[in-house]
């Protein structure tokens, strides 16, 4: 657990509600609103140990307009997508979408990669160029990513043993087929993207 | 009058001795409802056996009251004036001429889950619903009774009052106006799975812990725990259990709080060593209350921490519980183990009665307190409330159930 | 006097395998006044017309009816006004709490019996106590919320209402508001203010008399005839009303008192204001909120709950309404223009039942919630700013460029309309002018079971004159108000009692010729129903009486007596015990038990099968107010050995029906037990126990050791005297 | 019956078992799976992060818009894709702006979806519209004296919470393993997350997860755990391995797909895809191959 900047010392944290009213506007955003501070989801996550931050401070620092300090935490990247917190909330908020929320934020508006999304980085090109997943396309591409061709050597050495196991057992397709109407996905991709005001 | 509850007892008595003919049905063999549960009222830490006697002492005694019980309403039609109202009446095996004393139970082989202790102990098939029953008559169980190849308690009964042939009549009854006041139930707190609710032995409702601290309850006022009878050195009272949450009741309960307060402040006279915790999301003590809350605050040593529970877990060889909170005063997950969890399980409303239209329930449940000119409800079938809120809101019912027959010149 | 008791020994549910029935027959053919006995097992049923016929057949002029509690069957054996119905309890208190067969039971059960049938031969028949013209007309003191709901209630019913209000036009506080905290559900929307809609639906109402700028200049007389002198303006007006509702609202918190809280900075800038004003500020501008400093419109505040509340040093209670009240102030703001900022400083948000949707909804309408304490309000150059210690962030944080800051104050009594002080109904009473407070200065009351009954009978209060409380609860506890109103007005027209000893017809009747004006029943009536005369003498209000006979215990000179309830008659109970001889080991212990709660306890105890001395007789007392210290004196000299009374709980937390029964005996039997003193008998030969009903469990060992440490002190040294 | 069905990408990789065992197992039961036709990745939880939860549910809807000319409930093996789809489809369902917005961007790809359909997961198919009787009444080789622990995971019950389970407690894998003959060993981690695709993203940091679940399920006495999510097996089977390899332990717990029991309690072993296996179950289930 992170302890905040200024918590203690003579300096009082100063609220500023614009970069909540940026997170409000996110999609689903607005539901963060409604969290009343009660912790639930602080208890229920399975990574709170690693998290910087739970939720819910997570949430209260967004109130309070700290963004250095959400966009700098590791929340939002160790969440596990189990959906605890989101079948738990007693204000039923979609805790988890606004962690996948809160990671596109940081992607779009930091312009940098976080070294914690260079898989999801890997799978999305994934996405792009074939219309489906290929496990092993993916992970050799995320290993690029993190540690260029020599790491990704490195690393699959490394996953050697697990990656020819899964190809003797017939578990990996090293080239997964393209789906036919790719071009489609990619213009409904990039129309969805543009109505989020984003562009890739 | 729909309901024998507090606020059900109260409209009928004001209204009887304002001078207007009542008829009251309850669905159970007694009347009392909820609060005849009770160990204590809070904020005075009162039996609520000293109001309801009075109630009842000036309902025995009226002769505009009448009532009947085991009597469930199956439809409300007509208009102001001219209601009719459809009702059911369960067999209670024992007739109306039991003098209550007791020979049915002595001799009956049969026994039941004693309901109104939520099962914690049990009762003969033949049964007085509770030590003050009113009426003070036994009823038996239909489902646990032999039958009358049996028919022990027929023959040990001097007075000819049992007849296990009783079948469930239906009658139609005529009122100027109706009154439902059918209360509400505790919320099911086994859906609340991770607090184990109904799967934990050591994890209980706070209605539970009621009946336990009663002298006349399961275990004669003691407070132990389920799994091994022991006195528990520890205790947790986890707050909004199932209330003001989106997945279970949305509403807050409004007394939940006051009545764990309560309970910590009865617990420390029986369990002056026991560690006392409370977890909230805020103590909403309204009113006069606070002095109550600052009271047992101050006078019972409870840990009040604020954060709800996340998750209680049980570690099998001990039945201790684990309760895992965010403190949120540090922000840290606190781990705590206790040997009894008190769910404070907030306030559903009765279920729906087919007298009554769905539209006519709000989105928790609850309805108006004017349904239509001549029918209106009372109590905790309106919204959640204490004791004092749901004797007033009765009280205000009645009057409005008066209005139509006052202006016709009844009551005079 | 009844002649011709008619005395019936039931044997039913186990009586007649406890007890010999020879017995008791012959203790009922011992006195002359019985007419007839008669015996069944079943009285309740079968048997029910036996008595009936006797009764119908004037065989009999009192029932004495020999068979369980007289808390049961009471309309089975309800023979009309004319005819006095005394119950022995050998049922639950004899049969099932002692040992069967033996010679201590037997003694007990008969001396039950003699001492009904002593009951039954002393009393007389009440006669309701009948006002000759009674009043049903209703007054309603205060036009706001409450009062203009209890009006409309009560004149819907038929009532002729008349309705005072201080201020030239109805609405009291709601005047001064914008909007309503939602009223209905789904509670999550603000409503309409009512107050116009009711002031004109009563103003237009013919069976409601409004009296505008008006003050009650006195109140005399009681239920049924009331007699209210009513100043408007200049005018005198009289009126004869039935019952009285108050319902003069609560005021703000004194703001000067807010200045004392240094860290809000109350008075320091016109920008720091009260939730009051707030509103003000909000009716005037149709919802737009222009503040005080430069009328600039608000476009970033603070609101801080708790002002003054749930502070020792200044409001110790929580006002109950404010945190809902600052959700809908937050509303006036975010509504229009949802780019306005909110930051709302509490404690524990109190948005309790159905008020947390509303709660909700304010939440996704943007404000922002802090709890914690706020450290200090600070107004440079008019930008305000909050600090406080942030609870959801672990730290101190600040709020900087408010445009205004709002305090949410808390609620005080408005008795009066102007203050405690000026007093509302100008009481004509022996005992105060105004309605008598428990705490804080809202009207007592047994709050939570009998909100409404009042220390004055027939005045009931209704809405946040007696506590507290949102809208929603004031409409519903007005119309309740009203319901208790009409009751009063007719049981008061039929003589009978109201509340708890509903439909008592008998009441206290003063020999006046032995009064010594000791003032003993005026100052000790709790419901201040004597007035004094001059000359000292008590004048009761017959009307204004609850029945407890707290008169007849305080009166030395024995003058006060029911017709049915008498100092003579239970003393005449008390010689009907028969006291063994001093050499015979049998204690004799005299039981005055409350009848609210005591009494059910004994039952209880007999109804779970538990086991004590047989030694115990048993008076049940209205309460134990109405202890007239003489029979302590009687049990004493007839050779009892011990005196135990079994009473309500005392102190603020009181139980006792009387409000303070318990407290006037105990102070009783502390004077008794110097005069025992005096007489060389010991004081603990009288003892005072508080018991509730649930407490049936302990009864055992309340009289087994009250047994116990009477005969440590050895027999009564006046037996046999 | 007849589902329109979206195998997901696992299924064609990872999983290959689970899709095998699953048509085999729906099959036998009389559900007829018409697989949709050129359905793409439903992005999972990891499209969102990358492109917004918006660009992501739309994604997902062009396999709902693919299928919706046919109107049949869409069944879904992958908890992931479930997660996916149900919500895509739920918003489709109840927020009218998504709606509007989302059908503009489909009709880019020439495609449009009114939310008509139903997303299903398979167990909820099997618990509502099958039925744990019909399931017992096609068993054909009683899997008697096998104890399996029934790994539920987070998603499939979570997803929709109640749509046939308690979120927190689910009883319905245990049901069904009782159903098929075997024994459910109680199993109180069952469904404490697996660490999802985390154990992609950041392989090490997840092997606690898993090291729970698994020494859980032995000291419960299973011989082998099923699951009805393609990432909790993987991440259960392949950090198996990994954690005897990097941390020394010994674990040799099979974990199948709870289609692929099926099909062995249906005496479809054959089509149950044993052989992908990466931690034999053979000598488990050696008494009840035919």
């Amino acid at each position: 657990m992170k302890t905040l900047k200024g918590a203690g010392a003579a300096q009082p944290l100063l609220y500023d509600c614009g970069f909540a009213r940026e997170i409000y506007a996110l999609e689903g955003g607005a539901q963060l609103k409604r969290c009343m501070q009660c912790g639930v989801c602080a208890v229920s996550c399975p990574s709170r140990q690693e998290m910087d931050y739970t939720p819910r401070r997570l949430f209260s620092l967004i109130r309070a307009g700290r963004k250095e300090e959400v966009l700098d935490a590791n929340t939002i990247w160790v969440c596990t997508s189990c959906c605890t917190c989101r079948v738990r909330c007693p204000r039923g908020i979609d805790i988890l979408g606004l962690m996948h929320e809160l990671q596109f934020y940081y992607l779009r508006s930091w312009f940098k990669v976080h070294s914690r999304a260079s898989f999801q980085q890997a799978f999305w090109q994934e996405l792009r160029e074939r219309g489906r997943i290929g496990e092993a396309g993916v992970m050799l591409r995320c290993w690029l990513k993190e540690g260029g061709l020599t790491g990704a050597v490195l690393k699959s050495l490394e996953m050697k043993g697990t990656g020819l196991r899964l190809l003797r057992r017939g578990r990996l397709r090293l080239i997964p087929p393209k789906i036919e109407g790719l071009t489609g996905l990619n213009k409904i991709i990039d129309k969805a993207l543009a109505q989020q005001g984003y562009a890739e | 009058m729909v309901g024998g509850g507090i606020s059900g007892l109260t409209a009928a008595v004001e209204a009887a001795e304002a001078g207007f003919d009542v008829l009251l049905l309850e669905k159970k063999p007694g009347l009392g409802g909820r609060v005849a549960q009770l160990n204590l009222y809070f904020p005075k830490l009162c039996s609520p056996n000293c109001g309801l006697e009075i109630i009842f002492k000036r309902l025995a005694a009226n002769s505009r009251f009448r009532f009947l019980t085991s009597a469930e309403v199956i439809a409300v039609s007509g208009g102001e004036g001219s209601f009719e109202v459809v009702v059911n009446l369960k067999p209670t095996f024992v007739k109306e001429n039991c003098t209550g004393c007791g020979r049915c139970a002595e001799v009956c082989p049969a026994e039941r889950p004693n309901a109104f202790n939520f099962g914690f102990d049990r009762t003969k098939a033949a049964y007085l619903p509770h030590r003050l029953a009113f009426p003070y008559r036994y009823v038996i169980d239909g489902e646990a009774c032999r039958g009358p190849s049996c028919a022990r308690c027929t023959a040990a009964c001097p007075y000819g009052a049992i007849d296990l042939e009783m079948e469930a009549r239906t009658l139609i009854l005529k009122a100027g106006s109706v009154i439902w006041a059918a209360g509400w139930e505790p919320y099911d707190t086994a859906r609340l799975g991770n607090y184990g609710g109904g799967r934990y032995p050591n994890v209980i409702t706070n209605m539970v812990l009621e009946r336990m601290a009663s002298p006349g309850g399961p275990t004669s006022g003691k407070i132990l725990r389920p799994s091994d009878r022991r006195e528990p050195a520890s205790i947790a009272f986890v707050q909004c259990a199932g209330s003001r949450d989106e997945n279970h009741l949305r509403t807050c309960s409004g007394v939940c709080c006051l009545v764990s307060l309560k309970q910590a402040a009865y617990v420390r006279e029986c369990c002056p060593e026991a560690r006392l915790a409370m977890f909230y999301i805020d103590i909403r003590a309204r009113g006069f209350y606070e002095d109550f809350y600052a009271r047992v605050r101050e006078g019972t040593g409870i840990e009040l921490t604020k954060g709800k529970p996340g998750e209680i877990r049980e570690d099998p060889a001990t039945g201790n519980l684990l309760v895992l909170v965010e403190n949120q005063l540090n922000g840290r997950v606190l781990e705590e183990n206790f040997e009894l969890v008190v769910l404070a399980a907030g306030m559903a409303p009765s279920a729906l009665c087919a007298g009554l239209p769905a539209s006519a329930r709000d989105r928790d449940g609850f309805v108006s307190p004017v349904l239509a000119p001549g029918f209106y409800a009372a109590g905790c079938a309106t919204r959640p409330m204490e004791v004092a809120p749901a004797v007033r809101s009765g009280a205000a019912a009645a009057l409005r159930a008066v209005q139509w027959l006052g202006r016709r010149g009844h009551g005079r | 006097m009844a002649a011709k008791i008619g005395v019936y020994l039931c044997s039913g549910c186990g009586i007649g395998e406890v007890l010999d029935p020879a017995g008791l027959l012959q203790v009922a053919e011992d006195d002359r006044r019985v007419a007839l006995v008669r015996e069944s097992d079943f009285f309740c049923g079968q048997d029910a017309g036996l008595i009936q016929g006797d009764v119908t057949d004037r065989v009999v002029d009192a029932v004495v009816l020999a068979a369980c509690s007289p808390r049961f069957y009471v309309k089975v054996f309800d023979y009309g006004p004319g005819l006095p119905v005394v119950r022995v309890n050998l049922r639950e208190q004899v049969a099932w709490c002692h040992e069967s067969g033996s010679e201590d039971t037997q003694m007990l059960a008969e001396d039950a019996l003699r001492m009904a049938l002593a009951r039954a031969g002393g009393s007389a028949v009440p006669e309701p106590f009948r006002l000759e013209n009674p009043s049903r007309a209703i007054l309603v003191v205060g036009g706001g919320l409450a009062g203009l709901t209890a009006a409309l209630e009560a004149a819907r019913a038929a009532y002729r209402v008349i309705l005072v209000e201080r201020e030239n036009s109805l609405g009291g506080w709601l005047r001064n508001v914008y909007r309503c905290a939602p009223l209905r559900p789904p509670y999550a929307e603000s409503a309409e203010n009512p107050f116009h809609l009711l002031s004109r639906e009563v103003e237009s109402h013919p069976g409601i008399v409004v009296y505008r700028g008006a003050s009650i200049e006195r109140t005399a007389g009681g239920p049924g005839q009331f007699d209210v002198t009513v100043r408007q303006g200049e005018r005198l007006l009289k009126e004869r009303v039935g019952s009285i509702i108050v319902a003069t609202g609560a005021g703000a918190y004194d703001p000067a008192k807010l200045t004392r809280l240094k860290n809000l900075a109350y008075g320091t800038s016109p920008n720091i204001i009260v939730s009051s004003k707030f509103e003000e500020l909000a009716l005037r501008g149709g919802g737009r909120v222009a503040r005080p400093s430069d009328g600039r419109e608000v476009r970033r505040a603070a609101f801080i709950q708790c002002a003054g509340s749930r502070d020792p040093e200044h409001l110790p209670y929580c006002s109950a309404a404010c945190c809902v009240e600052t959700l809908k102030q937050a509303q006036y703001l975010l509504e229009p223009d949802p780019d306005c900022t909110v930051f709302i400083y509490y404690r524990d948000l109190r948005a309790n039942g159905q008020y947390e949707h509303f709660y909700k909804k304010v939440q996704e309408e943007g404000a922002v919630f802090i709890q914690g304490e706020v450290v200090h309000v600070a107004d440079r150059g008019g930008s305000l700013s909050v600090e406080a210690d942030d609870l959801s962030l672990g730290c101190r944080s600040r709020v900087e460029g408010l445009d205004l800051v709002v305090l949410a104050t808390g609620m005080i009594p408005d008795v009066a309309g102007g203050g405690p002080e000026q007093g509302a109904l100008k009481l004509d009473y022996r005992q105060g002018p105004e309605l008598p407070a428990l705490k804080y200065g809202f009207p007592d009351s047994h709050f939570i079971c009998f909100p409404y009954e009042t220390r004055r009978t027939g005045i009931y209060a209704a809405g946040s004159v007696r506590e507290p409380m949102d809208l929603v609860t004031t409409l519903e506890d007005a119309a309740g108000a009203a319901l208790k109103a009409i009751q009063c007005v007719e049981m008061t027209a039929r003589g009978q009692a109201v509340h708890p000893r509903a439909l008592d017809v008998s009441y206290p009747e003063f020999n006046m010729s032995r009064c010594t004006q000791c003032k003993r029943c005026t100052e000790e009536c709790p419901f201040g129903a004597i007035n004094e005369d001059a000359g000292s003498n008590p004048l009761p209000q017959i009307t204004r009486c609850r029945r407890c006979g707290t008169c007849l215990g305080a009166c030395p000179e024995r003058i006060v007596s029911f017709k049915d309830y008498s100092v003579a008659l239970i003393s005449s109970m008390i010689k009907a015990i028969e006291v063994p001889d001093g050499d015979e080991e049998k204690l004799r212990v005299l039981v005055f038990a409350c009848e609210n709660d005591a009494y059910p306890a004994l039952d209880l105890a007999g109804a779970a099968g538990l086991k004590y001395n047989a030694w115990v007789r048993i008076i049940p007392l209205r309460c134990l107010g109405s202890l007239n210290p003489v029979w302590i004196a009687d049990a004493m000299s007839r050779g009892i050995d011990g005196v135990l009374l079994m009473g309500c709980r005392q102190g603020e937390d009181y139980q006792c029906h009387f409000i303070n029964g318990s407290e006037l005996a105990r102070t009783r039997i502390m004077n008794v037990s110097e005069t025992l003193d005096r007489m060389g008998l010991e004081a603990g030969r009288i003892k005072m126990v508080e018991v509730e009903i649930i407490d049936y469990t302990k009864i055992p060992a309340i009289l087994d050791g009250f047994a116990d440490e009477l005969a440590a002190l050895g027999p009564n040294p006046l037996k046999g005297f | 019956m007849r589902y329109s069905f979206y195998p997901g990408c696992s299924m064609e990789g990872t999983a290959v078992a689970y899709c095998k065992s699953l048509v085999a197992a729906a099959w036998a039961l009389g559900l007829y799976l018409e697989v949709i036709p050129d359905w793409n990745c439903c992005g999972a939880t990891v499209a969102p992060g990358l492109a917004g939860s918006y660009t992501s549910r739309v994604l997902a809807a062009r396999n709902l818009a693919l299928a919706a000319s046919r109107g049949l409930d869409v069944l879904v093996g992958c908890s992931a894709c479930y997660l996916a789809l149900s919500g895509a489809n739920r918003r489709f369902q109840e927020d009218a702006l998504f709606r509007i917005r989302a059908k503009e961007a489909l009709a880019e790809g020439g495609l449009r979806y009114d939310g008509n359909l139903r997303v299903r997961q398979v167990l909820e198919v099997i618990a509502h519209d099958v039925g744990l009787d019909k399931v017992r009444e096609r068993v054909r080789q009683p899997l008697t004296g096998l104890y399996v622990a029934g790994y539920v995971g987070c998603q499939t019950v979570r997803a929709v919470p109640w749509s046939f389970d308690d979120p927190e407690k689910p009883q319905f894998l245990e049901k069904l393993i009782e159903a098929l003959g075997a024994v459910a060993v109680p199993f109180p981690a069952k469904v404490h997350c697996c660490g999802g695709s985390r154990a992609a993203a950041a392989p090490g940091e997840a092997l606690g997860y898993v090291k729970n679940i698994l020494e859980a399920a032995e000291s419960a006495g299973a011989a082998l755990v099923i699951t009805p999510c393609p990432m909790c097996q993987f991440n259960l089977e392949v950090n198996q391995l990994r954690i005897n390899q990097t941390c020394g332990g010994s674990f040799n717990l099979p974990v199948l797909f709870f289609t692929q029991l099926i099909c062995v309690a249906f005496g479809l072993a054959p089509a149950a895809g044993l052989k992908h296996c990466l931690v034999p179950p053979y000598r488990a289930l050696s008494r009840f191959r035919p």
